[in-house]
């Protein structure tokens, strides 16, 4: 078990470094001086120079690559070309929002998918089904910028039973913090609701086909009964790798609905920081969402032993 | 009065008929054995009785279980008999059980399912009901799971489930077909001691009269969807019966074989399975599977090696097939080996060819029989082209009894039989000294089985084929083979003469597969 | 079923709303979030639009109307050569963290502005300053190395505000000045809050508070103003909302003008640009006033040449460049060019450039100038084409007040080298005399606009939208500031 | 019941793609003509969808988008496909080779991206266009591929056809190619025509945020992005483009689900 973590971690390690590398040498390559960026228009060019020296970008890219590193391996990302505040800091302050907008979407998705999935399934081919089913391919395919748009009209603007965008802040308390989460988070979740139910739906029709299902009926359990006890933890397995994919994706993804909802987070900082040129955010950003989606995919992967017995033997 | 009595049964699945008028009846303590080939409706018959039938299923007639119709029953009813009253054995001991949880959990549910008990006694009476199935606590803990099992124990899993409430009848549909001859006999063996300690009555289903036949008070024979005849084995008069009788122990007419020239020859060979991957590099310790064999194949002659599952026989066949390399030994075809370097032998390996299990997994789908049968062509130097390569396959299509215009056909459009043949038309399209038959007839029901052994039988007559029989099942070897080698292990165990080794088996592993193996009463 | 799930939702909520309409109060929007928190040290009009007159002060500062007032400084005395001004700076003005304001503090500004290392983003403003003394605790000698009419209007720029050498280490993150309003809080990526300055000079602010808000998506700023979560929203970017805010009385509507030239720029030296005739088609197939009603909705000032209209030394030129696509096809024509030629169209982010851009890449398509559209970010725009000169046209606003001497300047972006006009340039810096300054002006207008360096589309109009009950905010936009300190709630 | 949503979305989809080839020879309206002054108009009888901010026809606008859309969606998949099955192929074949290793961690270090986000990464580095929005969204449809394939393969690799090909002395490539990949089809169909779709949306959410086809190119998403600000006086102008999105990502959808189910019952995997 220890040996198998520490190669486990080892491989962790590897692909960071690579991805890491990936990240710096696609940036490098980006056109555009934050310098001149922060001067504008009438800065003269030693002034752009002098700023360009405070901020260290005159120094060889590899120099700057290990300083980053080197760093980031102690917790420190550097300090941000445009904003000249700590990256870290910065990025602790808009992850109190992009995480929990991430989970509150995750929370909603799961809470609409599994008991609909089920439902779904349990009545397979029913009225029920099939509008469940057309519900989500609904959900699916509608564009959830488009959708956020008409919650926006129709919830803010029109009713105006929420603000339109913005964060209300986690001082202002966590109703109201909550609050002006609900409509990002509602449109994030929407998409991933209808795909989270369809494989709900799908996963346990294939373990309702199972023999073990037949099994358990022949000793005498309901149909309900054998979807509870052995139908829903086999159909984890697909289920669990999707919410794991979909915690990635609702934590990087949202930059899109960030921006629509104004909201002050991490996907948001990352487009600032890319037309400001600021690298060092955008490199620590990417990075750091990288490791969260190797992190949630190890977890997903000890979720399949937790749920899975036949994997244990192996870890 | 009978336990179960079926009257004139009649199911039909979206419309199509499955099952015509089947009467049959079970008494306490009495063990009737439901025998037919594949589509037969037996298992079908005993789902009826369970009222698990897939959707769309309408029955018709009486169920009669304990006084009760079961066909009238809502499900409510039905699931306090099941598992209670009635109980049922699968198939499948791989995947009948819930592999995320503890065969003492999936044993005590069954009794949490019907009585009010409490969780840790009904974990007791769970470890009761593995004893009586022989798998003591002590010796198998409840909290083990299915994967951690043998497909052996599993199955005893599977029957401490039915009967851990004692119920008046057990069903128990073809519960030994996937396990090995020896393990077979002694869960044939359970399943009478609890027939005899419990009196309950137990409808055996089977495709394998042999299982039966030893077993079974009364045989009921089914052919599609309706009961031919029924009755004890001895009586059993129906043509259909006879011949199936007669199929089951087929022995095809073939001449004597005398020739001692060594056409295979394997000295010394061992294969190891490299271990699993453990990260970026390493692995685990490999397995050896095949371990210091040597034997030669006779031209002319039928080869027969007999072992149960994992002895190493499929990986032997791979090794003189030259799909893998050998970690040691030879291999030689004529003196050449199959390996030259590390490099297969191309002129060794046009003259052998194969013949696999499954009729279904063994052909592209995507092919016509035709491009199919000509793929060993590949193998020639100088391949036959356009009119030259038509006729070579019509010519083998015709070997194995199929028209010449099946070739345009997909192979989808043929039965399991039919797809043995082409896949034997395959191997002898180029011609070779060598068929490797790896389970070539397992698969398949006793009368199609029966006239593909005459079919081998003839080719090998007629073209002087030398066959390597491999199979698992020994009443087959016996009666088709002109020597034997038994494998255990990785290793040979024994080897004979066929019928010397099977009339005084040398080796204690022989002598206990020979008996293990279901055999026909000479009676009938 | 979701829509009752939210109407619990937010009946259960509505009591925490945010954003109370508390009298003293204020929400307002901006578009763009400020980098760091010093005017003197990024060009960043964001910067300025929260701190200018707010929080920062200079030694002059502008008017609503974009005269030049006393600021910091009650008085000055300029000597008779017009080179050497003596600030006499107000008593008892205290910086936020209670520090007085000295002459030391002008005289570390000006040098710190100007330095060697200097990262103002305007150093040309003091390039000028010859010395800077400080004659006793209140008052301040600057020498300039030649006489500059423009001296006193640029030391009421955001970049020439006075800071004190003993706050500039943290001033990127906690700005102290000497304004109305200080700094409280700022939650980066969301709002800056500032709160009313107790001892100020002088008149106090009527907020107790205000908070920038960052709205950078034109949609979300429409969705904010219209759920009223701000109050006021300046530089509003969607001029097609305008009408609807106007239409709801719970809104104003203020549209001023700016300094803001809006232009096609051309790049004078590369072919076929560097060709006055292929200038003067491109000129004449454009028509001003589709761009203007397609990009702005109608908001702005048709120009016809580098200069804001509402300079009284404005001549209107648009005669020179009248929508005229026949012509325009003749004069290809005539340069040889008959059948037309392709060339790169790079536009910046903001909506003027991007909607208009691709009504002048219809337009031109027009008259046979096909057009490669390619959208860029500032920091790219900024290297491709400020920078790398490497572009056919353009369209961005050229916003610092008084730019005109731009055009002198041969290495500039656009390129263009006229003697002539570099010789007005130069004849104006050194005079004085208003009259003769108004008859350059005049000549240096039409010199470009007779040249076609550009074309010359529209100047920039600022809309701004706000509660119909708030009083006291600016109209026009002589500079990019946000002056807080005369804005009330009308009772 | 998926018969009739295979019918549906086939209509959709063929709708959709009509409307694509139809706009290469024939539009209601010219769409580079602007005619501001008759901007914005609610939908009637000169123009069915009403026109958009600059006077220009959104019909008109939708067909020509409609060509952009799928053909982004298109090249990008094919890219992905291209790229993708080759290499899962490969790793099958080669199966805990290091090879194996090296594509799928290559895999694993590609869907460890924020796709969106590697985006627009993507087009801060090249810029923004038509083309580098294909390749971003190619570059994360190769793992999908590549994944699909190696899965697939690996369960053919196991089936004993490929033992009889390899008997008739058939090397790992040529068995690839012949046996391997017929077999892949449908499902290369099926997860072709979904990944289809969702690059449709990528497509618009990239063009939404600008990184996509750039003007006068008319794509569907920066449609929506263009109408935002005017949603509430020209609501047609945001409804009919984003209408357009959901319809023809739906129809393919459907189609993707129902070639699923005709092809073969037994493909019940859910695409991502």
């Amino acid at each position: 078990m220890l040996r198998y973590g520490a190669r486990r971690a080892m491989s962790l390690f590897v692909s960071l470094l690579v991805a890491s590398l990936v990240i710096f040498l696609a940036l490098e390559i980006v056109p555009g001086d934050p310098a001149a960026y922060m001067l504008g228009i009438n800065a003269e060019p030693d002034t752009v120079a002098a700023l360009r020296a405070e901020l260290g970008l005159n120094r060889a890219a590899p120099l700057r690559y290990l300083d980053w590193i080197g760093g980031m391996l102690q917790g420190d990302f550097g300090i941000s070309y445009t904003y000249r505040t700590p990256v870290a800091g910065m990025i602790a302050e808009r992850l109190k929002v992009s995480l929990p907008l991430a989970l509150y979407a995750l929370a909603l998705s799961t809470l609409i998918a599994f008991p609909a999935g089920i439902w779904a399934a349990q009545r397979r081919g029913s009225a029920v089904d099939v509008g469940v089913m057309g519900v989500t391919q609904l959900g699916v395919a509608i564009p959830n910028f488009w959708f956020a748009m008409l919650m926006v009209l129709v919830f803010a603007i029109n009713l105006r039973w929420f603000s339109a965008g913005g964060f209300a802040g986690w001082d202002s308390g966590f109703l109201a913090a909550m609050k002006s989460l609900t409509l990002p988070a509602v449109a994030l979740a929407l998409p991933q609701a209808s795909i989270l139910t369809r494989v709900m739906r799908s996963a346990l029709l294939d373990t309702l086909g199972e023999d073990y299902i037949r099994t358990a009926r022949a000793k005498g359990l309901t149909r309900g009964q054998a979807l509870r006890r052995h139908a829903l933890r086999n159909a984890m397995i697909p289920v669990l790798t999707i919410i794991g994919l979909q915690f990635s994706f609702l934590l990087a993804g949202a930059i899109i609905i960030e921006n629509v909802f104004f909201l002050p987070g991490l996907g948001r900082l990352v487009f600032q920081a890319i037309s400001a040129r600021d690298l060092i955010v955008v490199e620590s950003v990417v990075m750091l969402l990288v490791f969260a989606v190797i992190v949630v995919n190890f977890a997903v992967d000890l979720a399949y032993a937790w749920v899975d017995p036949r994997l244990r033997g192996e870890r | 009065m009978s336990l179960l009595r079926i009257e004139a049964l009649g199911l039909s699945i979206h419309g199509q008929r499955v099952l015509r008028d089947v009467s049959l009846r079970v008494d306490p303590g009495e063990i009737v054995g439901v025998i037919g080939e594949s589509g037969s409706g037996k298992s079908m018959t005993a789902l009826s009785v369970m009222q698990l039938l897939p959707r769309g299923a309408r029955c018709e007639g009486r169920v009669m279980l304990a006084g009760q119709d079961v066909l009238t029953l809502r499900e409510r009813a039905l699931c306090g008999l099941r598992g209670q009253a009635v109980g049922m054995v699968f198939q499948e001991p791989m995947s009948a059980l819930n592999p995320l949880q503890t065969i003492g959990a999936q044993v005590a549910e069954t009794i949490l399912i019907h009585e009010k008990v409490g969780r840790r006694e009904a974990m007791a009476r769970a470890g009761e009901a593995l004893e009586r199935v022989e798998l003591p606590p002590h010796r198998v803990a409840l909290s083990r799971y299915p994967h951690e099992l043998s497909g052996g124990q599993r199955q005893r899993v599977g029957i401490a489930m039915a009967i851990a409430l004692r119920p008046r009848l057990l069903i128990a549909d073809e519960p030994t077909t996937a396990l090995d001859v020896t393990t077979q006999a002694e869960v044939l063996k359970l399943l009478k001691r609890l027939v005899q300690e419990d009196g309950m009555g137990l409808m055996l289903i089977s495709h394998d009269l042999g299982v039966v036949a030893g077993m079974a008070e009364r045989i009921v024979i089914m052919r599609q969807g309706r009961v031919i005849e029924q009755g004890r084995f001895g009586a059993l008069a129906h043509p259909y019966s006879r011949a199936l009788l007669e199929a089951s122990d087929h022995v095809p007419a073939r001449p004597a074989h005398d020739g001692q020239a060594p056409l295979l020859r394997v000295s010394d060979v061992v294969r190891d399975y490299p271990g699993r991957r453990q990260g970026w590099r390493g692995r685990a310790a490999p397995t050896r599977a095949v371990d210091g064999v040597s034997f030669d194949i006779r031209r002319g002659e039928n080869l027969g090696l007999v072992g149960e599952s994992g002895c190493g026989k499929s990986t032997l066949a791979r090794a003189i097939l030259g799909l893998e390399p050998v970690e040691g030994g030879r291999i030689e075809l004529d003196g050449q080996p199959v390996f030259d370097g590390h490099r297969v032998n191309r002129a060794v390996r046009r003259r052998m060819q194969v013949v696999f299990q499954d009729p279904y997994g063994s052909f592209n789908p995507r092919w016509s029989v035709a491009r199919l049968v000509a793929e060993p062509l590949y193998l020639l130097d100088d391949p036959p082209q356009g009119a030259a390569r038509k006729a070579a396959v019509a010519e083998a299509l015709s070997s194995v009894g199929l028209r010449p215009e099946d070739g345009a056909r997909y192979i989808h459009e043929f039965s399991g039989g039919q797809r043995q043949r082409i896949a034997l038309a395959r191997a002898l399209i180029i011609r070779p000294d060598l068929i490797v038959l790896d389970e070539a007839v397992s698969a398949l029901d006793v009368s199609i089985r029966a006239q593909m052994l005459d079919l081998l039988a003839d080719l090998s007559t007629r073209l002087g084929l030398t066959y390597l029989f491999i199979s698992h099942d020994l009443s087959v070897v016996r009666n088709v083979t002109d020597r034997v080698l038994v494998m255990q292990g990785g290793r040979i165990v024994e080897e004979g003469a066929t019928a010397q080794v099977f009339a005084a088996p040398g080796h204690p592993y022989t002598r206990r597969l020979i008996a293990a193996t279901p055999r026909l009463p000479v009676s009938a | 079923m979701k829509v009752l799930a939210m109407t619990a939702l937010a009946g259960a909520m509505t009591l925490a709303a945010w954003g109370a309409e508390a009298k003293s109060d204020l929400v307002v929007g901006l578009q763009l979030e400020p980098p760091h928190l010093d005017p003197t040290s990024a060009a960043a009009g964001a910067i300025d639009q929260v701190l200018y007159a707010n929080v920062f002060e200079g030694l002059t500062r502008f008017g609503p109307d974009g005269s030049v007032n006393p600021g910091l400084a009650e008085s000055w005395d300029i000597s008779d050569d017009g080179r050497v001004y003596t600030f006499h700076l107000r008593e008892g003005v205290q910086f936020h963290d209670g520090s007085a304001l000295d002459a030391g503090d002008v005289v570390f500004t000006l040098d710190r502005a100007r330095a060697e290392d200097s990262q103002n983003a305007q150093k040309a403003l003091f390039a000028g300053i010859e010395s800077v003394e400080a004659l006793d605790d209140l008052k301040v000698r600057v020498t300039l190395a030649q006489p500059d009419g423009g001296f006193l209007f640029n030391m009421a720029w955001g970049d020439a505000v006075i800071v004190a050498p003993e706050s500039i280490e943290s001033i990127k993150q906690r700005p102290v000045g000497t304004g109305a309003f200080r700094f409280k809080d700022w939650v980066q990526g969301d709002r800056i809050t500032l709160e009313r300055n107790p001892g100020y000079w002088g008149e106090a602010a009527r907020l107790d508070r205000a908070t920038f808000k960052f709205i950078s998506d034109p949609t979300a700023a429409f969705a904010a103003v219209m759920a009223e979560d701000v109050h006021a929203f300046p530089f509003y970017p969607a001029p097609e909302n305008l009408p609807q805010f106007e239409a709801d009385a719970r809104f104003q509507v203020l549209v001023g003008s700016t300094e803001g030239e809006t232009v096609l720029a051309m790049n004078n030296a590369a072919p076929p640009l560097d060709n006055p005739l292929v200038r003067r088609a491109v000129a004449h197939a454009i028509d001003r006033k589709a761009i203007m009603e397609g990009a702005m909705f109608g908001l702005g000032t048709p120009i016809g040449t580098h200069f804001a209209p509402h300079h009284p030394d404005y001549v209107d030129l648009t005669f020179l460049s009248d929508y005229d696509p026949e012509l325009s096809r003749q004069l290809l024509a005539e340069a040889g060019l008959g059948d037309g030629f392709t060339t790169t169209l790079k536009l910046p982010p903001p909506s003027y450039a991007r909607r208009g851009g691709e009504i002048v890449a219809a337009q031109l398509r027009n008259v046979g100038i096909e057009t490669e559209i390619t959208n860029l970010e500032w920091a790219q725009w900024l290297e491709e084409v400020f920078r790398g000169k490497d572009f056919g046209l353009t369209i961005v606003s050229h916003t610092e007040p008084m730019d005109i001497g731009i055009y002198a300047r041969p290495d500039y972006y656009f390129q263009y080298d006229s003697a002539e006009f570099q010789a007005l340039n130069a004849a104006l810096s050194t005079e004085t005399d208003p009259e003769k300054r108004s008859e350059i002006l005049v000549a240096m207008q039409t010199r470009i606009a007779e040249d076609h360096v550009n074309g010359f589309l529209f100047q920039l109009a600022v809309p701004t939208v706000a509660d119909a009950r708030l009083r006291g905010l600016w109209v026009d936009a002589p500079t990019q500031a946000t002056d807080l300190t005369g804005v009330y709630w009308e009772e | 019941m998926s018969r009739m949503g295979l019918i549906a979305g086939a209509v959709l989809t063929l709708l959709f793609s009509g409307a694509a080839v139809l706009s290469l020879v024939w539009v209601p309206h010219d769409i580079e003509a602007m005619h501001i002054a008759e901007r914005m108009q609610p939908p009637g009888a000169a123009h069915l969808l009403g026109t958009d901010h600059f006077g220009r026809d959104i019909l008109s606008m939708i067909m020509v988008g409609a060509r952009t859309s799928i053909a982004v969606a298109l090249v990008a998949v094919g890219i992905g496909m291209g790229l993708g099955v080759p290499l899962g192929l490969l790793a099958a074949a080669r199966r805990g080779g290091w090879l194996d290793e090296i594509i799928m961690r290559g895999n694993d270090l590609i869907f460890a991206f924020p796709s969106l986000l590697i985006a627009v990464m993507i087009t801060a580095v090249f810029g923004a266009g038509a083309v580098n929005a294909i390749i971003a969204i190619g570059i994360f449809n190769i793992p999908v591929f590549a994944r699909l394939a190696r899965g697939a393969a690996l369960s053919l690799w196991t089936r004993e056809f490929v033992l009889a090909a390899r008997v008739a002395g058939k090397g790992r490539l040529r068995i690839s190619a012949e046996h391997i990949l017929p077999n892949l089809a449908n499902l290369l169909i099926v997860q072709g025509t979904i990944q289809f779709s969702l690059g449709i949306l990528a497509e618009a959410g990239l063009s939404y945020v600008g990184l996509g086809a750039q003007p006068p190119v008319p794509s569907w998403g920066r449609m929506l992005a263009d109408s935002q600000t005017m949603i509430s006086m020209a609501p047609h102008m945001a409804l009919f483009p984003g209408l357009a999105i959901l319809l023809a990502v739906l129809g393919l959808n459907l189609t993707g689900d129902g070639l699923r189910d005709w092809l073969d019952p037994r493909l019940r995997r859910e695409a991502r």
